[in-house]
């Protein structure tokens, strides 16, 4: 076995006095060349677990583990000046989350790489620097041994994160530990990369544990996967057994509520958990799930389950004796039919150019951050905007809104140039729900005052209605009434959102513009929030904008999708022929790279080629030239958006061509599709 | 050998129930307790003090100078602390000393916390050209030695409590000025803000519903700390004989004049001096008390 | 402490900048002593008889009473010891009574000195006065030193004349010479080698002298306790005492010759309503002082309580006259009987001797006579005095270190004296007649009258002479005069015990 | 880089006129230096002689223009007072000055950085404590009070310093470290954090996996990325200590340009305080710009961008 844990319990002592118990009795084991992924939501203990096998934990956490072995070496009872030269970074390499910080901003990647070697191994500088461009190389760096001298900011999050499994890698470890490698990064990247893992590992006959909070990142790469929840493993099993038969409550509800094209029908309600995971201060007497557990009864609430294996190599932590049945949410007919109305938002041809400092000693320089973008959005429909990361969703957004003026074509709202709107006029007919729950708050105020504002600041309504009004709003968001005035450091990230969004009701609004609502939130809160706002377009027949960087949750909730890439809208058209049949070959990327819980082939033919989307450096012409895998001559040009079947545009050149092999996609699908209901009815 | 704090997700909640209120959190702290009581037993002795020690702090008796505290063989009860080179009583003048202190040290930084509250709020928020024109103003500003021009001013003007309350003030809203400005820059981009400015609300609504109030523990750190700045300020400005006029009892300009008879008599620099400095440290811990609990990231 | 030095030289510290050496240049005390220092004048005030007595001059007489000769000593040399000649000595004051030149001292000469030129006998050097002139030798005396002729001398100027040419460095006559300056910081002096051994001043026996600027008493005292300045002056007599209590440093006193006084506005200046141009409010004033406890009491040291509008020790200056001795209950009395029974109030200004005057406030507050102090910068409060702000000041005076009544009164009471708060035309032609008599026995009636007129008209409250304190290092031998001025030449070490 | 050199050159230029405008508007529309030039001699007609030779009777807007004639043509102006070219006046004045600045800062340095980084490494120990509240008492010392205490103590109690004076290194002791102590507090807070801050970074944590530990750590992966701040802030710091040693050099009576400037208040010598009003901005814009340059050379992430 290369990596033994027993019963490993980890204790925060507090500032306020309490000891948080983050981690309990957590087992696992890693052997030679195996993956283990590790899954859970948002504070279950997964970093933490990660950090102890290096003992790299916070100094005030304390840890204690039965066993405790890499390699055979016992780690419990090592001094730290033993784990450092024996264990850390020799044995164990180590990955984490944030490429963006876990780099040394002020030294040169090459002086990094190589002191890892250097610190461990009798090399000369020579022969460190000569393995970090061969790693490198590997990663796939480009022209490595020029990039040696470059600093970690000169690269994109994409390269950093090679370069950090490059480093990890210097001193060949027999085991890496890859905490979140990919949560920051976009899909297409994150693909890349797990990929990048899972070939080093088998290549280099490695033991990967490999930590995530999206499940279907783990569901492609792990061989095994751990569910953990409040800091315990809840459940564990084969990749393919866990995602096809799991036995938790957790587990199940978990993957239920996570939409994924083609599991659930587009605009249904999706199965949720409710509330939120807990924190523990003292050992459980309880099944630490039974309060979100729709099966627990009386035993779950006076003691907490064994873990016990159901299969050779399925175990779980349940008292139920028989997996339960998954069930399927009712979802009211009406709430999928969404009539048509007038034209309620156009835009034609906006742009937004920013002016930025490429340094202190740089001169400033235009950023195109949004070009030429056309949408029309008729009343009661919902359109979604996806993209990756940068690619101008939210600057549009805030040109939507009216919040700031496009330096190039106009915003109707209403038949209306946004801009000559009255603010309070303005703020009648749109509102929005944005992306981060932790600013969109204001932290000094009272839940109840944030919800009044709009009010107070339009003055339509008496004075006097005004709090009976805000109350309705917070009943129908679900906010319990106990927190009607509290402040909104006392929220979760799942309650914040539900303010903003009755926030956004107040006014009653026709258009509701939403930031990515859910992509700061949990998989199981995000579910609570999508359906929330399923249920109140139908009930204030609202019209939405959706802005996602998710293809799958982009496909539960629109009726036409805008496909972004580097502030140019790529692909426009109704949501059910784009992720049918997706033409541009990025929106190909993407799709071919959202994670799913089955493993897919790989599809080498939309393998997005590496490199940044940089608006700084905007290729000539077609703006995704750079990375597209069907790159011409002719892409030099800029293409026009052109108008495919089915009310679809599409901005490229060679549209006509990826249209015809969009038939055997579409097949693809549609079997993919067929084997999914198989899977269910095995299950039922 | 180090700790590392784990970057949690930034995300994570912190966990609602075991969250204290702020005032609780700022009243358990050590340094906010010890600081705030100096502080608040000097206002009182300030207020209440001259009341109970009725001696005229102007009051000279030319056959009683220069004599030592009461503990001091030649001292006597009359004068508990001794007497000046005047014969003034030492503590009836530390008294009226503490209210010199007190007034100049809070006014001149509610003057200073005006204007750099006011110039920050506007340069922060409006950005762009009011922001260039702000900070080029706080650029000369913090160019011109602001010691050299308090003097000048100061002297020249007229020297008088009000002028000193006043140039004081003038020279020390930079602070004020820089936290306003950068955290009404961040905020500007929060989402909160934007909301607010979607539902109609004027910029100078969002300044004062979005944005002082965040800044409300950072600003009373800075006022704190400002109040020390403008105590010390002034008393270097009397000890230069170009602050508060005699015989206005000014613990600087006290020390000022007992520098020369300090030899023999070190008591009549050592006084004024004690005071001031635990003035001082006590204004100053109870700063970095409130800083600690109020912006616990920037924790020194 | 071990104060002397182990190469004798002797550091002295003066409070006030010393920005130029030329002292025709210069109005301050501290170029006073600097210039007794490196500069010989024709004549020298005598400490022990203070009469002017030849120096530079081997005798002088009156060719007439407006015309006097002097004849010089051929063995004088300056320090770049080349001789003293008539010629350098018409140049020096023909140069200083050029209506050109903007030497601050000009002015002093220009008063009485008409012209000077060559004497007839070789050596000689004949003064024209403006008029007759009792004080003609004081004034040579305690400014008239001699320059090396062309010193001036500037082309393309429009008076052809530097005045600021020996600024920096200097070519004197006197004991000492200068060897470094470093204006308002320190001036180095060392003996001049080629000082006539007979001079009236004497051989000095200190080799070097360094005259550091130490702006602020306390730091003063603080150097002399640990050893590193032997010689201060003006320090309070408070601190002094204190300081040579400690018996590392002795506190000596003299008398200054300055006296200070409080003018008051007799003639209105500020509005005929002031309570001032009551002749019975200013003889309040004059008794509800207590002069003998503000001297012996707070100033002390060789301070002495002042009832006449200049010192005994000056010529001309009566002591058989109305005198204001110290009675609250007659000072109330004259308020009454002026029309201010529940007493006066009015700011009076000052520039220094803060102390001093709050206690003075304090004393007329017992008798009624409420008086604000006001102290500000000098400047500040000539400015408002001459634009007639101000109806009571307190002002002293050094009298330019000449024991005559005649270098002080002509100077504040005479007409068109800034300071001329009573438009008293009897006291007026006194005073120049005053002036401008050389007999004896008459000067001595005018004075008379002058300083019975100002008492009798109470237009001043004179206060007390000034003390005049030195803190010297303990083995430092320093002899005191009553002129009060500081003859650092005569200084020597004490032998060694 | 050339862009940036001629930004910074160009408000340094605005910067300084500027702040030349605003003192000399103060100067001279506030005072009227003649009579306290002319000194204790109080005749009008000197006064008025002074003011005329000054040429203080003309317009302010004239005089500023030929004093900012003067300072393009290199002529700085005379002091009233003095006599004097002001440059050399200040130029004497200067070296004094400098080098009390620079002994401060190596007082500032050799306090502050050993605490900021022994506090940091402890945090809430109690060398973390200890240095927090030598910080607070050394912060609210005020320097005239603290250097008299110090003249009495190690001057004349003691005999071991000279009282005051600038002519021997033995005088810069007791003025470097009442200088220097002021920026200690801060200087010390600011590595701590620092160092706190870089500590807590994920990069450290990086570094830790590879193997890292103890000393290495420190010296390899934290001091300098901890120290960037308070680099910034030193020179800033240099330009203050340059303009805020008044009170010291009073105290100890030394002839630098903060005792030039008081004197040149009281006697109101404008053509020596506009100049020094000058130089410290000047000063000041120099010191801000070589922060900048520093923090640049030091941090590639400013250097490259
Ligand atoms: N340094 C720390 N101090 C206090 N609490 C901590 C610390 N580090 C982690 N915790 C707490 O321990 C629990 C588990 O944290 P951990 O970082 O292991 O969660 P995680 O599963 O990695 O979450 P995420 O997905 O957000 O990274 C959380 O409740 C967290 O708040
Ligand atoms: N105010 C601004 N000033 C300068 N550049 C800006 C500004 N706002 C956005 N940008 C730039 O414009 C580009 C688009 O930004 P935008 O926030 O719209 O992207 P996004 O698609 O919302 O990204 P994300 O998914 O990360 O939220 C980015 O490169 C960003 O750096
Ligand atoms: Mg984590
Ligand atoms: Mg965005």
């Amino acid at each position: 076995m290369l990596l033994e844990v027993k019963n490993l319990s980890i204790k925060l002592p507090l500032e306020n006095g309490l000891t948080l118990h983050a981690v309990r009795n957590v087992n696992f084991e890693i052997d030679k060349g195996e993956c283990l992924g590790v899954v859970g939501e948002s504070g279950s203990g997964k970093s933490l677990t990660a950090l102890s096998i290096p003992r790299l934990l916070p100094r005030r956490a304390q840890c204690s583990a039965d066993t405790l072995r890499v390699n055979g070496l016992d780690l419990t009872s090592m001094s730290e000046c033993d784990l450092a030269s024996t264990v850390r970074g020799t044995q164990v390499g180590y990955i984490f989350q944030e490429p963006m910080t876990a780099l040394n901003p002020v030294y040169s990647i090459g002086r990094q790489l190589t002191e890892t070697m250097r610190c461990h191994q009798a090399v000369t500088g020579d022969q460190a620097h000569r393995r970090a461009i061969e790693l490198l190389e590997r990663v796939g760096i480009a022209s490595p041994a020029k990039r040696m001298a470059s600093f970690p900011h000169e690269f994109s999050g994409g390269q950093r994160q090679r370069i950090m499994i490059a480093m990890a890698l210097m001193n060949r470890p027999q085991l890496l530990i890859a905490d979140e490698p990919t949560t920051a990064l976009d899909v297409t990247v994150q693909k890349q990369i797990l990929d990048l893992l899972d070939d080093l590992r088998r290549e280099l006959g490695m033991g990967l544990l490999l930590i995530s909070h999206n499940l279907g990142a783990v569901a492609s790469v792990a061989d095994n996967v751990a569910v953990m929840y409040a800091g315990e493993i809840v459940e564990s099993a084969p990749t393919g057994t866990l995602f096809g038969a799991s036995r938790h409550p957790y587990t199940q509800g978990l993957l239920q509520s996570i939409p994924d094209l083609g599991k659930h029908e587009a605009g249904t309600l999706l199965p949720t958990l409710p509330g939120t995971v807990q924190s523990f201060y003292s050992q459980p007497g309880s099944c630490v799930f039974e309060r979100r557990c729709k099966y627990a009864f009386a035993r779950c609430g006076l003691e907490a389950p064994k873990f016990r294996a159901y299969d050779r190599k399925h175990a779980g932590a349940c008292h139920l004796a028989s997996a339960p049945q998954p069930e399927m949410v009712e979802t009211p007919k009406a709430m999928l039919r969404r009539p048509a109305g007038d034209v309620l938002l156009e835009a034609k041809g906006i742009s937004m150019t920013y002016s930025v400092r490429g340094g202190l000693f740089k001169p400033r320089l235009p950023l195109k951050a949004v070009v030429d973008v056309s949408l029309l959005l008729k009343k009661g429909r919902t359109l979604a905007i996806v993209g990756e990361s940068g690619c101008g969703k939210s600057t549009l957004a805030r040109m939507l809104l009216g919040l700031e003026q496009p330096v190039s074509g106009e915003v109707f709202l209403d038949g209306r140039d946004i801009g000559a709107y009255e603010p309070a006029q303005r703020a009648a007919l749109v509102q929005t729900v944005f992306q981060d729950p932790y600013s969109s708050l204001n932290p000094s105020r009272r839940v109840s005052e944030i919800v009044r504002r709009p009010l107070d600041l339009s003055a339509a309504m008496p004075a006097a209605q005004r709090d009976a009004h805000v109350a309705s709003l917070l009943e129908k968001v679900g906010l319990p009434t106990r927190l009607h005035h509290a402040s909104p450091g006392q929220l979760s990230g799942g309650q914040r959102q539900r303010v903003a969004i009755a926030r956004a009701l107040a006014t009653n609004p026709a258009l509701i513009v939403c930031d990515e609502p859910t992509s700061a939130l949990d998989v199981s809160v995000q579910a609570q929030i999508l359906n929330l706002l399923l249920q109140l377009r139908k009930e204030f027949l609202l019209t939405l904008v959706f802005i996602s960087h998710d293809l799958a949750v982009v496909g539960h909730m629109a009726d036409e999708i805008a496909v972004m890439y580097l502030g140019e809208v790529v692909e426009y058209g109704p949501a059910e022929q784009i992720l049918r049949n997706p033409v541009h070959p990025y929106t190909k990327a993407l799709l071919a790279s959202t994670p799913t819980l089955e493993r897919r082939e790989p599809d080498e033919a939309n393998r997005i080629l590496p490199g940044v989307a940089n608006p700084m450096q905007r290729p000539q012409g077609c703006c995704f030239s750079s990375r597209c895998p069907y790159r011409s001559d002719v892409c030099g040009e800029r293409p026009a958006l052109s108008e495919y079947e089915g009310g679809r545009s599409v901005r490229c050149h060679v549209a006509n061509s990826l249209a015809e092999a969009g038939a055997t996609a579409k097949r693809e699908i549609g079997s993919r599709n067929g084997m999914k209901t198989e899977t269910m009815a095995m299950r039922a | 050998m180090t700790e590392i704090a784990l970057t949690t997700t930034a995300n994570a909640p912190a966990d609602p129930e075991n969250r204290e209120s702020l005032p609780t959190r700022i009243f358990r702290n050590r340094s906010v307790r010890i600081g705030g009581g100096v502080v608040l037993a000097y206002i009182m002795v300030a207020l209440f003090g001259p009341l109970i020690w009725t001696t005229d702090p102007y009051a000279q008796d030319l056959m009683m100078r220069l004599r030592p505290p009461a503990w001091d063989a030649r001292g006597t009860l009359q004068h508990p602390l001794g007497t000046d080179q005047l014969g003034r009583d030492v503590l009836a003048r530390l008294l009226e000393g503490a209210r010199v202190s007190l007034t100049i040290g809070f006014c001149a930084a509610s003057i200073g916390a005006v204007i750099g509250i006011t110039l920050g709020s506007i340069a922060g928020y409006f950005g762009r050209l009011v922001d260039h024109a702000v900070m080029f103003g706080l650029t000369c500003k913090l160019a011109l030695p602001s010691l050299l021009l308090a003097m000048t001013l100061i002297y020249f003007i007229q020297p008088s409590l009000t002028t000193v309350v006043c140039v004081i003030g003038l020279m020390h809203w930079t602070l004020y000025l820089v936290v306003t400005r950068s955290a009404t820059q961040r905020i500007r981009e929060l989402d909160y803000v934007k909301a607010s400015k979607l539902a109609g609300a004027s910029a100078r609504q969002i300044i004062v519903w979005d944005i002082l109030p965040n800044l409300a523990g950072s600003l009373l750190v800075v006022f704190t700390a400002e109040v020390a700045v403008s105590i010390l300020a002034e008393a270097s400005l009397s000890f230069l004989g170009v602050g508060v006029p005699s015989p206005i009892p000014s613990w600087g300009l006290m020390i000022s004049e007992g520098k020369a008879v300090m030899f023999l008599n070190p008591w009549i620099v050592l006084l004024p001096g004690v005071s001031l400095f635990l003035l001082v440290i006590g204004v100053n811990l109870l700063g970095d008390g409130l800083r600690d609990v109020i912006q616990p990231q920037t924790r020194d | 402490a071990e104060a002397k030095p182990a190469d004798g030289t002797l550091v002295a510290a003066v409070a006030r900048e010393i920005l130029v050496l030329d002292n025709f240049n210069a109005t301050s005390r501290e170029n006073e002593i600097l210039s007794l220092l490196i500069d010989d004048s024709l004549f020298y005030i005598d400490p022990a008889t203070q009469q002017p007595t030849p120096l530079l001059a081997k005798s002088f007489r009156y060719l007439e009473p407006t015309v006097l000769e002097v004849t010089l000593r051929d063995d004088v040399q300056f320090h770049d010891g080349s001789n003293v000649t008539a010629d350098d000595v018409v140049y020096t004051f023909q140069s200083i009574i050029n209506p050109k030149s903007t030497a601050k001292k000009g002015d002093q000469f220009t008063r009485w000195l008409a012209k000077v030129e060559k004497g007839e006998a070789p050596g000689t050097v004949v003064f024209r006065m403006k008029g007759a002139n009792p004080l003609a030798l004081h004034f040579l005396a305690t400014t008239g030193r001699v320059v090396k002729r062309g010193t001036y001398d500037k082309a393309g100027t429009p008076s052809g004349l530097d005045v600021e040419a020996q600024s920096r460095k200097m070519v004197g006559t006197g004991p000492y010479k200068v060897m470094s300056f470093l204006p308002g910081r320190e001036v180095v002096l060392e003996r001049f080698a080629g000082y006539r051994k007979d001079s009236p001043k004497g051989t000095p026996e200190i080799p070097r002298i360094r005259i550091k600027v130490i702006p602020d008493y306390a730091t003063q005292v603080a150097e002399v306790l640990s050893g590193g300045v032997h010689w201060t002056y003006n320090i309070p007599t408070d601190i002094a005492n204190e300081v040579a209590s400690t018996r590392q440093a002795v506190f000596v006193a003299s008398p200054s010759m300055r006296i200070g006084f409080i003018v008051m506005d007799a003639a209105g200046r500020t509005g005929k309503d002031n309570p001032f141009t009551k002749l019975k409010v200013r003889q309040a004033l004059n008794y509800a002082v207590d002069r003998d406890a503000l001297t012996k009491q707070l100033i002390r040291g060789r301070s002495a309580p002042a009832y006449t509008p200049c010192l005994p020790i000056q010529f001309g200056c009566a002591q058989d006259v109305t005198r204001y001795n110290y009675n609250i209950e007659k000072a109330k009395q004259l308020l009454a009987e002026a029309g201010y029974p529940n007493g006066v109030q009015f700011d009076l200004w000052a520039s220094r001797e803060k102390e001093t005057l709050e206690a003075v406030v304090a004393m007329w507050r017992k008798a009624g006579i409420h008086a604000n102090l006001r102290v500000a910068k000098s400047p500040a409060v000539v400015k408002a005095r001459d634009e007639n702000q101000i109806s009571a000041y307190f002002e002293n005076n050094g009298s330019l270190g000449v024991a005559d009544a005649g270098a002080l009164l002509p100077n504040l009471f005479g007409k068109g004296s800034p300071s001329d708060f009573h438009h008293d035309q009897r006291l007026y032609s006194t005073l120049e007649q005053f002036l401008s008599t050389t007999d004896v026995p008459a000067r001595k009636a005018l004075g008379r009258e002058a300083v019975s007129r100002i008492l009798d008209q109470a237009y001043w409250v004179p206060l007390f002479e000034f003390t005049q304190n030195f803190v010297l290092a303990p083995d430092l031998n320093f002899p005191q005069a009553a002129d009060g001025m500081p003859r650092l030449y005569l200084a020597k070490w004490k032998a060694a015990k | 880089m050339l862009r940036f050199v001629t930004q910074k050159i160009l408000l340094a230029i605005a910067v300084a006129l500027t702040a030349s405008i605003v003192t000399f508007a103060l100067l001279n529309f506030a005072v009227d230096p003649a009579a306290a030039i002319v000194g204790d001699t109080d005749d009008p007609a000197l006064i008025a002689q002074v003011r005329s030779d000054l040429g203080l009777d003309r317009p302010a807007s004239e005089r500023y223009v030929t004093w900012v004639g003067g300072l393009l043509k290199g002529d700085l102006g005379v002091s009233y007072v003095m006599k004097q070219p002001v440059m050399e006046i200040i130029l004497e004045h200067a070296p004094v000055t400098i080098r009390l600045a620079l002994s401060g800062m190596l007082v500032t340095l050799l306090i502050g950085l050993p605490l900021g980084i022994a506090a940091a490494l402890r945090p809430g120990s109690w060398i973390d404590r200890t240095a927090l509240s030598v910080a607070a008492a050394i912060q609210a010392a005020p320097n005239f009070w603290v250097g008299l205490l110090f003249i009495l103590f190690f001057a004349v109690h003691l005999g071991l310093l000279p009282v005051s004076g600038d002519d021997s290194w033995q005088s810069y002791i007791m003025p470097a470290v009442i200088l220097g102590k002021g920026a200690v507090p801060n200087v010390m807070r600011l590595t701590r954090s620092g160092l706190m801050e870089v500590l807590s970074a994920d990069f450290i944590r990086t570094a830790r996996a590879k193997g890292f530990f103890g000393w290495s750590l420190l010296r390899r992966h934290a001091l300098r990325n901890a120290i960037l701040p308070v680099v910034s802030v030193l020179a800033i710091e240099l330009g203050n200590k340059l303009g805020g040693s008044v009170v010291t050099e009073v105290v100890f009576a030394m002839n630098g340009l903060g005792r030039l400037a008081l004197n040149s208040v009281l006697t109101g010598d404008i053509p020596t305080l506009q100049m020094l009003v000058l130089v410290f901005a000047v000063m000041f814009v120099l010191m801000t710009f070589l922060s900048d340059v520093l923090n640049a050379w030091l941090d590639p992430r400013i250097r490259l961008a």
